[in-house]
């Protein structure tokens, strides 16, 4: 390992650092959005970024989600490689018939001639008591749609190396970062390499279940990993990091090896990618499995701002635990 | 709420008695507010209140001034800088309270928070945190209104940024269209988040803007409880009695920063500094004491009064309950018929 | 059987009927949506509507999706019952902010004391080769959302009786009526009654395999049964009805039964309601399968225009059939 | 598309002969689009073609008179209603037909069908069926070209029923803020499938409502094709030199059903009527008669060679090929790199 190797990163930064290396490396790109410029972006992502690069590509844009994303899809449309940014998902919902009804089809409507190579990134989850209207995750939603494809880093590497493929990829990406991992910090190498945009990791290695997860579902899963752990159980945690098109081979190899699954999901459950998930191993691995596969998820209810409450609704490492440990033939 | 004994005198110094207490009442009102927000903010900083916190500092003469000419029947729909509205209108200081807290004795039984305060007793229909979300669920209630026939209005409070938004556009026309009887109030702080208005705006004056819909419409100083107090009791007359829709534009000003995480990279310590100074709390008690309808005493009394409201409404939000935790359900659909 | 029992009516004629006697029984019923009006509605369905019931109470809405969506949830929470029409799904993505930002949560969020007995109507499926933004089957998107009741009537006596329950309830439901059902013609008794919104029913019994479908699959999958039959495998057809909340209690009774299952759905696969039932059906009756469950879905694919790409995109009898008859142990 | 020897002759019958040529181009083109969708219509009673058509009859001035100046590297984003648009963009007949037909000649490989035609070659980015949704689009592609410093605008035809959606209110806003060369065409036909503009609109007058965004803005007779010209011609002029965004509204009127499907409720036959007679092809002609630039054989003659044109384009349509459906799932997503 090299002495950057060293080098630690909040996923926030690394967010920034992936931002500004493809600004200064294809000056097609830039940054549109509510608050990105003056403010810093309203998790502080672009910090800074207004005064490196100026208004022209780190643009302040007035509060019209519709507005906004549709025209960094015309100018994607047009030759340029707009990142827009949508403070958070639930307010994408106001931007659902540009993503859907434009980015989604165009290239099929018009039979291959117009690609809409945008990025969009926004923050999703819940956790953080802001209640119904702000705390959805809804990349499991985006995740149905045809023409999409949906990027949930849940590392710093991820952050930092996920947009540059995003940009390069002819087709509309959007990015979805969990909000509460903003402050997460890890070692980077620092060489701002980039990482593939098509395969699910395994983050931690084991043999008797299988944990499908990403983005928080990560951090969530690797806890409870080392819990088990101590109890003999030995799952390995696989991170989905993209959740389409979802990378069955990965899923499956995993699957294949430990006869037992369970997705965790902070999204809800019904008609997530946990069911996509479940529904995928059965079909595929029906007879390789040795107990059913299990889901634990979001409690589905809007997000009640009371902090009991609301985590009380959110998947818990020891849910998750105990779940395993009920799982039919586990030892430990 | 300010709970003077009338004494009874000649009929023109009745009229000035009358209003001498609705002066000292609307200044009174904007005290509980600030009073109110103050200890919203410390309680914020002990991590007892969470989520995001909007303060509505510099803005009260607004709430107040408008609320002021609403009659029971009418309704309110606001956003999530909503504290204000709420506690003007009758939802009790300790139930605001109990719902910053997250507690049972919320006015939204702590599944709302800050910003989804709610109470359907005063017709206070929150508490959107969706900018411009507001807009047409008050054309609706308005709509519901005028089909019931009855007399009542929707009042509708947002921020200048969502102007900007499509569901702006489609409330203004429709409200227009079907003649509803909605009040369109437009808080101008001339920030949204640490947007300035004239960045987001191609046309900065909303009075034209309005128009541009048909609709009646006209701008005050937000900073003048009288002022809105007047120019709402108008606009409210208008909606009523012509079955019509009015646009108001408050002329105003945050101090704090949009909600409790925000560097305030956007504007200058002196601009805030300047506005400070037309302050509509002190300057309507400086007004107040020259025309000799206030005295320092007096001023001393309210805020020690107002002061014992905040003291009490803490108390009662640190003695709420939490919802027991196999109640998450409840709520997501209603169990009874309609 | 009465004498009434041998009318006809068409799909269009049945909610046409019902929106009628919901007028005429509750004076707060109103009917507002583009075209609902003079047009007559853009599928025919309100066709005299404004006549008889005059303009306050058939409202011609501009083209506004947000805003009149938005306005009859506001007019619901103020006591009234409006039943909105979006055209078709496609075009609620407009709206999407409303139905989920403000009805699906505004119960929830304030406590339990504003409840949005709003009813939205609208269209939606593929077939009529509408291309690419007019063609989706987004309930499955719809069903993904707590707080909301999902309804897809499939027959005429659903598409009657549905509506008066529907806005009885004191939450927000979505009907989806797909559009190649209106000139759909069935039996009817005439007798205006109207049926629950909570459960799945049983419309072909069958003791070989369970095709759990719902909306135009319905008709698709009795077709494959009948063909099956002939061949001596017996299916029984569940009709979802509801796909929000499902009721597990009668798809889990057929499967148990039948101890194989098919899901039938126009929606695309991954992440729909055929994803859902799949994952239930594992987790639940797992012992109970003799082979991995299956699913028949519309390709994923933004829907093309020319007709043979189409028809191969949905899911078509021939292709129920060749799946159950490929199923683990089938006779027949 | 009307290829004319140039004969050489002085300075002043010079330019009265390319004035003539110019009309008549005009008056072709015009009929170019009237009788492709003559034959599209009697092509769908014959289940030729199939799922929705919106034609353009009567409206066939805009189109041409709007087109006519653009350049090149100008883009249009148009609605459903596009046949004509793409036509004298410069899409030929025969792929626009076969794209009606579903087939893989056609200007979308038969994925688009009627109502998404799609050109890269001429920059005519489609084709959209959602009311609104090519607004921002527009604005986007308009913002890219000023970002490439490209001297191209962004051309976007919709509807008067565009103008009520949220969409349209967002879009003026950002080009007329950013100062985007967009030229936005409201065709006003006077009724979104049923629905009476003056129902619709809350402000009928639509330029005002342009203007509120602090838009230039202006209207012009839309059935009188010389008209839209010289008006185009300056809109596209100041959004070209200006760098910023121009509402032209045309006030015009269609013809036949909104789509095929239309009981026409809404109106009556003795309008339509009325409207014929101001129709953009016929008057024009006669004025081309008198003026003494046309004569009956000419007419004729341009007829006859349109169809022709038209008779060989419902050819190609018919010897056109289906795309293999193992092909389906192609261009859901691109294959290459950027
Ligand atoms: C649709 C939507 N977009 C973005 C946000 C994030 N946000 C919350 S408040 C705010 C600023 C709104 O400004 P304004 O309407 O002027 O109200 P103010 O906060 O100044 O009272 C923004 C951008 C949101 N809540 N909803
Ligand atoms: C968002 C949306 N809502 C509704 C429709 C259905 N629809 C198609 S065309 C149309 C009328 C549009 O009228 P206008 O914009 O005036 O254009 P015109 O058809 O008159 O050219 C409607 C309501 C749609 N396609 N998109
Ligand atoms: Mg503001
Ligand atoms: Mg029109």
């Amino acid at each position: 390992m090299n002495k950057a190797a060293q080098q630690h990163m909040t996923y926030r930064q690394a967010v920034r650092e992936a931002m500004r290396e493809a600004m200064q490396k294809d000056d097609r790109v830039f940054l549109m959005g509510e608050d990105v410029g003056r403010y810093g972006g309203c998790f502080n992502v672009s910090e800074g970024m207004l005064q490196e690069f100026g208004e022209d590509r780190v643009v302040d844009t007035p509060l019209s989600e519709s507005g906004f994303t549709g025209c960094g899809i015309g100018a994607a449309a047009a030759g340029m490689r707009p990142i827009v940014e949508i403070m958070t998902v639930n307010f994408s919902l106001l931007a659902a018939d540009q993503i859907i009804n434009t980015a989604a089809v165009l290239y099929y409507m018009s039979g291959g001639q117009f690609n809409v190579p945008v990025v969009i990134r926004m923050a999703t989850g819940g956790g953080k008591q802001l209640a119904a209207q702000h705390s959805r995750s809804l990349e499991n939603w985006y995740a149905h749609i045809p023409g999409l494809k949906i990027l949930t880093p849940a590392t710093v590497e991820d952050a930092r190396g996920m947009l540059w493929p995003a940009l390069e990829d002819p087709d509309p990406v959007l990015i979805f970062e969990n909000s509460t991992l903003y402050n997460y910090e890890d070692a980077y190498s620092g060489n701002g390499h980039t990482v593939d945009i098509s395969t699910a990791r395994v983050r931690r290695a084991g043999s008797d279940v299988s944990i499908l997860t990403y983005g928080i579902g990560l951090h969530k899963s690797l806890k409870a990993a080392e819990q088990l752990s101590k109890q003999g159980i030995e799952a390995e945690v696989v991170d989905l990091r993209v959740l389409r098109p979802l990378d069955n081979e990965t899923v499956f190899a995993s699957v294949r090896k430990t006869h037992r699954a369970v997705i965790v999901d902070e999204g809800w459950k019904s008609g997530g990618i946990s069911a996509e998930l479940s529904a995928r191993i059965t079909e595929s691995l029906f007879y390789d499995l040795d107990c059913p596969v299990e889901r634990v998820c979001g409690a589905e209810v809007p997000a009640p701002y009371a902090r009991h409450l609301e985590q009380a609704s959110l998947p818990q490492p020891q849910q998750i635990i105990e779940t395993i440990q009920k799982m039919g033939g586990i030892h430990g | 709420m300010a709970t003077k004994k009338k004494t009874p005198a000649k009929k023109k110094s009745s009229r000035k008695s009358r209003e001498k207490e609705q002066k000292r009442h609307l200044l009174h009102q904007m005290i509980r507010i600030r009073q109110m927000e103050e200890k919203a903010y410390e309680l914020y900083t002990q991590e007892k209140i969470r989520g995001f916190l909007h303060l509505y500092d510099g803005e009260e003469a607004v709430a107040v001034g408008v609320i002021e000419n609403l009659q029971k029947e009418d309704s309110i729909v606001a956003t999530y800088r909503e504290h204000g509205h709420a506690l003007v209108r009758g939802v009790s200081m300790e139930r605001i309270m109990a719902e910053m807290y997250g507690k049972l004795e919320g006015c939204s039984g702590g599944r709302g928070g800050s910003m989804h305060l709610y109470d359907k007793e005063t017709n206070f229909f929150g508490g959107s945190a969706i900018v411009a979300n507001g807009l047409p669920m008050a054309t609706g209630v308005a709509l519901a209104y005028k089909r019931q026939q009855k007399e009542a209005i929707a009042c509708c409070f947002f921020g200048e940024g969502a102007v900007d938004e499509g569901e702006f556009h489609e409330s203004m026309n429709l409200a227009a269209l079907w003649k509803l009887p909605v009040l369109f109030v437009c808080e101008n702080n001339l920030y949204s988040m640490g947007m300035p208005f004239e960045l987001a705006e191609s046309e900065t004056d909303l009075v034209t803007k309005a128009r541009s819909y048909k609709m009646k419409a006209s701008s005050v100083n937000g900073m003048d409880v009288l002022a809105v107090l007047q120019e709402a009791r108008k606009a409210v007359a208008y909606a009523r009695d012509n079955q019509q829709p009015y646009f108001l534009e408050c002329r105003t000003y945050r101090y704090r920063a949009h909600s409790m995480f925000d560097p305030e990279r956007y504007r200058s310590k002196e601009e805030v500094q300047e506005w400070k100074k037309k302050d509509p709390i002190t300057t309507f008690a400086e007004k107040l004491k020259k025309e000799q309808l206030l005295t320092d005493e007096e001023l001393q009394h309210i805020n020690r009064e107002v002061a014992g409201e905040v003291a009490q409404a803490v108390q009662f939000a640190e003695e709420g309950t939490d919802e027991p935790i196999e109640n998450l359900s409840q709520f997501v659909y209603s169990n009874s018929k309609n």
